[in-house]
């Protein structure tokens, strides 16, 4: 069981993501389950090597990088969506496990939540 | 008694990624329910119909789309909130 | 975490609005469900404001005169019913919503929560995700 | 020449149509040759019979009534867009001209705007 | 509402921002695009914030204090370059963003608008988009 | 000296209605300029590549895309400026 938040947002365009992952860390916080999943366009929070100088932005990918220390359990990507976007192993973060985003996977959580 | 297994509360067009992003999860059990712009999947969207849908009859009627003879059950707010309480879980996208 | 059937005793709602009135539909579609949660007898535990989500308890929102307030509309039934909005102070600050604690904190010329909105951390809503019988959230469409 | 507004978003779930509108009628107000373009989902803008006293929202059917009056050139609807959303000429409400959103469409105008 | 070339005397813009920030990125976008245009020897005869976009002239934005103020980075490049910053006085009093006269005319209990951002009608925006060479917007993204 | 008919600035990622409404617009003599969120169709539209296509630089950066083999010239907002001018008639999308 446990929660589920759901990121389909790539990072930076939109403050949504950076809203959901806050809402992992703060569910962490009070020891409840809880696991990620990016999925559509959200898949691209998982790439290597984000510079955000220029844009003047906070790195998401250091953000997420501290999500196991926070206790998030699992750090989710949908399999069909890393295709489309054309990120492969190498080009990923380090303890991210593929799945599909299918009626099974979100079974195996109490609630599922978007952050916007 | 939960017959109803997730509960789809979908409020996007259906050219939004997130509505098709809704259709691939669901499951046998489950239902959607419309509200909002996603009513226009009623006329939009082919993928819909695989799954109990249900529509909500306010926002039906905003888009004019009332009187049409839609593959849906239209439904009002006190209906929507037994429906979240019939499912064992329920998910807005 | 887990979830009470509908027979239960007491059934409970946490609402979660994330959308922006004037730019959403969120907040007056969550205004429909939450009354009629409380129309057939069950409770509201409390309603949380997150995202843009926080410009609902603005305090200084004009409406045309032919358009409904809906800071107002939402005011009204938590005060009505007794249930708690609560603006995420995260989310809020950001925004440019404030209480007067946080005007004084950073300084600010003014503060705009609508009362009986008020501000508190996502610690709020983990609560009512755990203790509400359903959570259910109001986004934005589009 | 003239500028073009265009809307893609149904009514009353956003704004952002509600937003265009008002810039269509501010350009015809100073006299600039303007015409509304409705395309994507927004075509959803032109359905007849809409009743939106239970939303508690302003009829934008009636809004756009008034185009004519406030003194927009034409209301133009993508063709591909109205088929896609099952709306034909009795459904749709009176006086929208038929079109193929492209880039000879386009260029007729000097401007192209969207609300948001 | 005829374009002039860009060989022309004087190149000029009307920027409008659409998206708030901290909920998009239209208003970073749009002030690094701002910053090369008046860096090129061109001129910004306006900037109009419209929609959600009129949340960047809010005074009570709090940033974290590792994060950009896009409001105050805004305020500074308007003082710096003399140009005039418009928030649509329709979108900003539905989004409860205020100046000192609305505030009297509606009896509001503050006002949020920083300075050197004002509050005008959508005329400023048509004349811009007939004035300026080039009229350039920056939406939220998604 | 026009060369450039009309440049369109795409900020929304390739699942975005908008995207697509944008490329079934592109004319012969048009250019697309990929900003914010926009840069990501360099990795999953296979429709750009028809037209001249330029990525704004500090947005690939952050998106982990600047070493990537793109199709597209990277510009900075000097740059971007520039091409605004070029062109007869510029639309955001």
């Amino acid at each position: 069981m446990g929660m589920l938040i759901i990121i389909d947002q790539p990072p930076y365009g939109t403050w949504a993501g950076r809203e959901a992952l806050d809402m992992a860390f703060a569910l962490a916080a009070f020891d409840q389950p809880t696991s990620l999943l990016f999925t559509g366009a959200g898949v691209n929070w998982l790439r290597k090597a984000q510079d955000t100088a220029d844009i003047e932005q906070k790195s998401l990918e250091k953000n997420l990088a501290a999500a196991p220390i926070f206790g998030i359990e699992a750090i989710l990507a949908d399999r069909t969506a890393c295709q489309r976007y054309n990120l492969n192993s190498e080009a990923m973060i380090d303890g991210v496990q593929l799945t599909n985003a299918s009626a099974d996977l979100l079974g195996q959580y109490s609630q599922t939540a978007f952050a916007g | 008694m939960n017959q109803l297994h997730t509960l789809h509360i979908l409020n996007k067009t259906p050219d939004h990624p997130r509505f098709s992003e809704c259709l691939g999860t669901l499951g046998p059990d489950d239902a959607v329910a419309l509200t909002e712009n996603g009513v226009l999947g009623l006329v939009a969207s082919k993928a819909l119909g695989l799954v109990q849908t249900y529509a909500l009859e306010s926002d039906l009627s905003a888009r004019g789309l009332s009187d049409d003879n839609l593959e849906a059950a239209t439904i009002d707010y006190s209906e929507l909130v037994n429906l979240t309480l019939q499912a064992e879980r329920v998910i807005s996208w | 975490m887990t979830h009470s059937t509908p027979d239960s005793e007491k059934t409970s709602f946490t609402l979660v609005i994330t959308g922006a009135p004037y730019s959403s539909q969120a907040p007056q579609t969550a205004l429909s469900f939450a009354k009629a949660t409380v129309a057939a007898g069950h409770t509201i535990d409390r309603v949380f404001l997150y995202g843009d989500g926080v410009h609902l308890a603005s305090a200084l929102v004009t409406a045309p005169s032919d358009e409904t307030h809906w800071p107002k509309q939402w005011a009204a039934f938590l005060e009505e019913h007794e249930v708690p909005g609560v603006a995420c102070i995260a989310s809020a600050l950001r925004r440019g919503l404030v209480d007067s604690h946080e005007q004084k904190r950073y300084q600010l010329g003014a503060n705009n929560l609508l009362a009986p909105f008020a501000i508190a951390g996502l610690g709020e809503w983990v609560e009512g995700s755990i203790k509400s019988t359903r959570t259910i959230y109001f986004h934005a469409g589009a």
